[in-house]
């Protein structure tokens, strides 16, 4: 006994004080730190920067907040990429594992359902209300994209059926809706202007809206279905050998 | 494209081609394989005979594929390379009625078939070569070409030695790159001339071009089995009979030795090499590697292995010739060697693997008596010993000959001891076979006597010995007329105005 | 100026208790933490980047837009991590990296 | 239409949006995907050809996206060396899509595993056509903060695509390669934060021009190549590589080996020799020469060393990228125009004849249920062209001529011993050495025949299995023939290229 304890608190010890190889790491990057310090010190901060470019330019994006003009149509190629990585991060998911349904939690309390069923809505509306703000003020796609996985997340761990009850293919759609809204559009500019992504001035501001609508509703349904934590169950291909339960890799 | 550039490239394209259609030729198909192998041979022996005949009468055959700046390959017909491309492509043809006849019901014929015909383009290739880069093209796909021949058997020791075969050759063959890449850098693109790169680089460069010097001789003395680069020849020994003979005779110590006269007369040409100084030690070397062969095949049992350190012993006479660059009679003699060693060593080979294949006989130990039982076999196995000694009307003796006449020449009073020597002792490993299967009885059944037939052995491996065998002798005896290995390798010799 | 230097040396900071992290500690959910917490102290630097007092001119927008597409990366890849994370350990009984353990995959066949 | 004509510079950025569009595609539908991922490929590889054509005939060019110049918007553009790159991708993309047909198909066949491998494929397309398109991207964006989204999608995708198998080793390695990639994103992007700080543009041209006096660019180079360097797994920064290649499916192998490795190599190698080429001291170089030549020797001894197929190869991988870095120190002699022909090069032949090893590897493991190189006995008369795609293959990885790969050391060699640093040369001339000891170890094993063994054991794969290996080989082997061409296209546009190459061209 007394030496299982020594071991014990030997290891402990090991845990709280820092070998070596740590305080060696530890003066390594305090170091870096201070250099990178000095010189984020010394850096002149008076470089004009691309607020003015953006702001002469902001009468032609068709938005009047800049960093939605920046996001959507300045750079608009980023973002384009961007949703992209989220999609992937769900098609990396879903290849991954299925989803673990039905969750553990089993017996809902009343006020949690409660609270859930007042909230949700609310957060639609929000989400709403974040996405048509975009345009002019601080908001847009992501922001209202948030709210609404924030939404399915509440949704989910309520273990409410109507998340599952959106058959694979129709959720599908709605994850791909966003990107692939965003291409469609980047093409359309592309063959009336010349230019991907190069909005006609006069329906500027109704492209962007359209696409920060589709993108709201992807990015929503992606963050819930990142939550969720792998493809619905009910979208794994059939199988000929009713005993193979899971769709991937083997079972320990 | 004129005529002669198709010429060059159509002459390896007719190895090359039935190569290809050969490993994808069914297993039982033997007599299509066959059919294509001697087509292409023969095709090959035309076309290099017309090529002949064109570089005699002085037309120039050049063919020039630029990579990068600084890297061109070149081809590049001139009396040196129609001289081992006669040689190999004669010897090529024999080989091959030789393999047909050695692997008839083996398995994986198409494979052997397919590697051996690319071989013979790659050594056709080198011959070929125009420039150090193209030499090193071929003579690197030399060594990938064969590998799959030595371990044909795969079996773990035919495994190891191809392991051991690969190791050496490309470790030759790194150093042989980097000193190219560093002439280069020197002396610019390094296309073969009679006389070598100008000798104002000698003034600046001296040392690194001795240098450089030493590291292409290391890099090509590794295929020609130079002392201490020759371990993995004995070893090859494993192989079938007809890869011995490749190896051995057409090609690849073949390509080592060549590779050693376009170095010494066309890269760095005769008189930069004197004023260089460093010509002493290669012909040391050769002079060790000659002794240092013969000693070793005295210790030997194994038929092969006896063979085998006999050619690293016969190899360096062409080395020793060629190093005494400044007496033309030693240059003839050491190149007219590169023809006949292989007439003779391939006689040689043909013949063990006769015993081989017909009475199970590995040994010289089980020899005795042969000549009774195989009288035609050992009637070619004593010329080509014979030959090897120097007795004439051998062509081993004109090369001998020349060789000493040129070491008298020079003065070179250690020359003619070398040859001695070399001979007595060439005696003394030789004649010892040629009395036991003449004169020995025969002790006991013989080992595995796989053939009974109407003749001694299967015709087709029993002419291939014999052709040779007379080539040996006739090429000997008329060695002074117009159309012979000697009086061509004067034609080049002339042509280098030694 | 000094409202952007805090902001950046806490950015700093936590770029390098995030680095220190990842590096010490074994368990994959700290790792991820760590790789979560570096690329917050990263962003805390960009926006920090585009802050001008009031009065000294425009905002810089680039640098947030810049920011939200470094957030959505850094939620994808931390949502795609964390699923890895549990797939090791529900598939397999393996000892997680660590610099300790120095985690050894296994040389089984990989298809 | 008139937008879409030859000269118009929009065509650039079909190689990013094909591949997307047909990756949304390839997830939301559940026919006919290979039919777009090939179609894809296809495409891609014409698109690329018709943007090589405009190089060749218009010289580089550039796509402001949306119409926005830079410093506002972001740009595209196209050059001698972006150019080959995509062409490298395309090609090989091309072929690792017919091959992962083939191998799916293969797999597919097995009744008992037949679900986890429809569900892999499934999977497999999309995350593939978007790497894809990630790759495409990055070599041909010219905006450092959209290089950084590119190399994510890079990072996700490969991360997703080395997880697929399914097995706990997979996994682990999946992870660990995830974290990798996020440390060197992560830092990448700190580095990007110092440039904006300090310069206020993120345009590579723009930057360029920029004085490089303040410190903070230079931090951020530092910072930038640390992340890189950690992507592109230079030694010491190489131990997530090896496992993660080796214990992801055939095809995922391929496409982590042969291409996302270079996405981050050329990044690099374009910030060093390019936009900051003025920062870049000797001592700098020769550091990463000496890492490349332990890369070189490390990692053939490591190769030497494995008893499995794949990891044999991967290691392989980890001893090939040290030549890219071995050609550092090389830049300054000849004002770095022979540096980038150099590693081009490399690059190209080493992607074909990678992925050509890895086709080999996994068609093997398809045929004999195991990859140990003791083992693999009797290879040569069931899959000959295999074996032959993988001579070749082994040809080009140890430079022999004429293959792709001897013209890059040739080049390497060349200008290592004309600028007196034969050490450099040395250590490339050990490194092919090292090659041909574990390329022909494997060899030798195809070569041996089992006492019984029956040549008509089995049935004969694929030829969607064994031909785009033979072909890549192939191309390997004579991209070093056809030496010029490449050249010529790198020298578009680039006077000092284009004069170094006069001589010698069609």
């Amino acid at each position: 006994m007394k030496t299982e304890e020594k071991i014990l608190r030997q290891a402990q010890n090991r845990n709280k004080r820092l070998d070596a190889f740590q305080r060696l790491l530890l003066f390594l990057i305090i170091c870096l730190i201070t250099a990178l310090g000095t010189i984020i010190w010394i850096i002149p901060d008076d470089t004009p920067g691309l607020a003015d470019a953006v702001v002469s330019m902001q009468e032609h994006s068709g938005v009047e907040s800049s960093v939605t003009a920046v996001l959507l149509n300045f750079r608009g190629y980023d973002t384009l990429l961007e949703v992209m990585v989220l999609l992937l991060a769900v098609i990396g998911a879903w290849s991954l594992a299925k989803a673990p349904f039905p969750r553990q939690v089993t017996n809902t309390s009343p006020v949690q359902m409660g609270v859930v069923r007042l909230l949700v809505p609310l957060m639609f509306l929000v989400a709403a209300y974040l996405v048509w703000q975009g345009s002019h003020l601080a908001g847009g796609a992501f922001q209202g994209g948030a709210i609404l996985g924030a939404a399915g997340v509440l949704l989910l761990v309520t273990d409410l059926p109507c998340l599952r009850a959106i058959p694979a293919q129709l959720l599908r759609i709605g994850l791909v809706l966003g990107p692939l809204l965003f291409v469609g559009v980047a093409l359309f500019c592309l063959f009336f202007t010349g230019n991907l992504l190069g909005y006609p001035e006069e329906t500027a501001g109704w492209l962007i809206l359209l696409i920060e609508i589709a993108c709201a509703i992807s990015i929503g349904l992606t963050l819930s279905s990142l939550f969720a934590g792998g493809h619905p169950e009910y979208e794994r291909p059939q199988s000929n050998n009713p005993t193979e339960s899971s769709g991937n890799g083997e079972k320990p | 494209m004129n005529w002669g550039q198709w010429l060059l490239v159509s002459i390896l394209l007719s190895s090359f081609i039935p190569g290809i259609i050969i490993f994808g030729v069914p297993e039982e198909k033997h007599r299509l394989r066959t059919g294509l192998n001697l087509c292409g041979s023969i095709l090959k022996i035309v076309l290099i005979l017309a090529m002949d005949t064109g570089i005699y009468f002085g037309h120039n055959f050049e063919i020039r594929l630029p990579l990068i700046p600084g890297v061109e390959l070149l081809l590049n017909g001139d009396p040196l390379s129609a001289l081992f491309a006669t040689l190999s492509s004669v010897l090529w043809l024999l080989t091959t009625i030789y393999a047909v006849g050695y692997l008839e019901g083996s398995p994986n014929r198409s494979h052997f078939f397919g590697y051996f015909s690319l071989c013979v383009t790659v050594t056709i290739g080198i011959a070929l070569a125009g420039n150090l880069i193209t030499f090193l093209l071929f003579y690197e796909m030399l060594t990938l070409t064969t590998y799959p021949l030595i371990i044909h058997r795969g079996t773990e020791k035919s495994l190891h030695a191809g392991r051991n075969y690969l190791i050496y050759a490309f470790s030759g063959g790194a150093v042989f790159l980097f000193a190219v890449v560093a002439l280069q850098t020197i002396i610019g693109p390094t296309d073969f001339a009679t006389t070598g790169f100008p000798s104002s680089f000698i003034d600046t460069h001296a040392t690194v071009l001795a240098v450089i010097f030493v590291l292409l001789i290391i890099g090509v003395g590794v295929k020609a089995a130079l002392v201490p680069l020759h371990g993995w020849l004995p070893q090859a020994m494993v192989a079938p009979a007809p890869v011995s003979a490749l190896l051995h005779a057409v090609a690849v110590v073949k390509a080592g030795a060549f590779g050693i006269i376009r170095i010494v007369l066309d890269v760095y040409g005769a008189q930069n090499l004197l004023l260089l100084g460093v010509l002493p030690l290669l012909g040391g070397i050769a002079s060790i590697t000659i002794l240092y062969g013969s000693i070793r095949a005295l210790q030997q049992d194994d038929l092969k292995r006896r063979l085998a350190f006999s050619t690293i012993s016969q190899v360096s006479y062409i080395a020793l010739g060629i190093s005494l660059v400044d007496q033309p009679l030693a240059v003839i003699g050491g190149l007219v060697h590169l023809v006949h060693q292989g007439l003779m060593k391939i006689t040689l080979f043909f013949c063990a693997g006769n015993l081989a294949e017909t009475l199970g006989i590995h040994r010289i130990s089980e020899m005795d008596g042969v000549a009774r039982r195989m009288p035609f076999t050992m009637a070619a196995f004593s010329i080509g010993a014979l030959g090897m000694i120097g007795i004439p009307p051998t062509v081993g003796f004109v090369s001998k000959w020349y060789l000493g006449l040129g070491g008298l020449a020079a003065g070179n009073w250690w020359v003619v001891l070398i040859l001695a020597v070399s001979s007595l002792l060439n005696a003394c490993y030789f004649l010892p076979i040629l009395t036991r299967s003449w004169f020995g009885k025969q002790q006991g059944p013989w080992p595995e006597e796989l053939y009974v037939g109407r003749f001694e052995t299967r015709l087709m491996l029993l002419t291939p010995p014999l052709v040779t065998a007379f080539i040996v002798i006739a090429a000997g005896a008329v060695a002074n007329a117009q159309i012979s290995p000697l009086a061509w390798v004067r034609f080049i010799v002339r042509k280098y105005g030694l | 100026m000094i409202t952007t230097l805090l902001y950046s040396m806490t950015g700093l900071l936590l770029f390098a208790m995030g680095f220190f992290t990842l590096i010490v500690h074994s368990h994959p959910l700290r790792k991820i933490l760590a790789v979560n917490v570096m690329s917050t102290g990263v962003f805390l630097i960009l926006v920090a980047t585009a802050y001008k007092p009031l009065g000294m001119g425009q905002i810089d927008p680039v640098p947030h837009a810049m920011v939200l597409t470094g957030i959505v990366v850094s939620v994808s890849v931390t949502a795609l991590a964390l699923l890895l994370a549990c797939r090791v350990q529900e598939t397999s009984n393996l000892d997680l990296p660590g610099r300790k353990k120095q985690g050894r995959i296994p040389e089984e066949s990989g298809q | 239409m008139t937008s879409l004509q030859l000269t118009s510079p929009s065509w650039m950025i079909i190689p990013v949006i094909l591949p997307l569009i047909a990756g949304l595609l390839s997830f939301l539908l559940n026919r006919g995907i290979f039919a777009i991922a090939l179609t894809a490929a296809l495409a891609n590889l014409l698109a690329v050809s018709i943007l090589t054509c405009q190089l060749l005939s218009y010289g580089p060019m550039r796509c402001h996206m949306g119409g926005w110049q830079p410093p506002l918007g972001i740009t595209l553009r196209t050059d001698g060396p972006a150019l080959l790159m995509l062409l490298m991708t395309a090609v090989t993309g091309l072929a690792i899509t017919l091959y992962a047909r083939g191998y799916f198909s293969y797999r597919i066949l097995d009744p008992k595993r037949a679900s986890q491998h429809q569900h892999q494929q499934r999977y497999f397309w999309p995350l593939w056509l978007l790497l894809l398109a990630g790759l495409n991207g990055l070599f041909l964006s010219s905006d450092i903060f959209n290089l950084y989204v590119t190399l994510e999608l890079i990072a996700i995708a490969a991360a997703s695509l080395a997880a697929l198998s399914g097995k706990p080793a997979s996994q682990l390695a999946s992870f660990r390669y995830l974290l990798v990639n996020l440390l060197g994103s992560i830092t990448f992007l700190l580095g990007v934060v110092f440039l904006y700080k300090s310069c206020r543009v993120l345009d590579l041209d723009l930057l360029h021009n920029v004085p490089m006096n303040k410190p903070g660019i230079s931090a951020a180079l530092a910072l930038m190549s640390v992340g890189l360097l950690l992507k592109t797994a230079l030694v010491p920064l190489h131990f997530w590589l090896p496992p993660a290649h080796a214990n992801a499916l055939a095809p995922v192998s391929i496409i982590l080996s042969a291409l996302v490795v270079k996405g981050s190599f050329y990044l690099l190698f374009r910030l060093w020799f390019e936009v900051f080429a003025q920062l870049i001291t000797t001592p700098a170089l020769n550091v990463m020469g000496t890492l490349g030549a332990v890369a070189i020797l490390w990692g053939a001894i490591q190769a030497m060393r494995q008893h499995r197929l794949k990891l044999m190869i991967a290691y392989s991988t980890v001893s090939q990228l040290g030549y890219l870095f071995i050609a550092f120190p090389l830049a300054r002699i000849d004002g770095s125009t022979q540096v980038w022909s150099i590693v081009i090069f490399m690059a190209m032949a080493h992607a074909c004849a990678k992925s050509a090893m890895f086709m080999v590897a996994g068609t093997v493991f398809l045929h004999l249920g195991h990859d140990r190189i003791n083992d693999l006995t009797g290879i040569r008369a069931n899959l000959p062209i295999t074996v032959l795609a993988y001579g070749i293959a082994g040809v080009s990885l140890m430079g022999l001529p004429p293959s792709g790969g001897f013209i890059a050391k040739w080049l390497l060699l060349s200008s290592a011993l004309a600028s007196s640093q034969w050490w450099w040369a040395l250590v490339v001339i050990i490194g092919s050495l090292l090659a041909m000891t574990y390329v022909f170890r494997v060899m030798s094993r195809f070569f041996v025949i089992p006492e019984g063994y029956s040549s008509a054991k089995s049935t004969p794969p694929s030829p969607l299995l064994e031909w785009p290996a033979l072909v890549l080989a192939m191309i390997s082997l004579f991209l070093g023939l056809a030496a010029s061409w490449p050249l010529y296209i790198l020298s578009t546009g680039n006077p000092a290229l284009a004069q170094v190459f006069s001589g010698g061209l069609p």
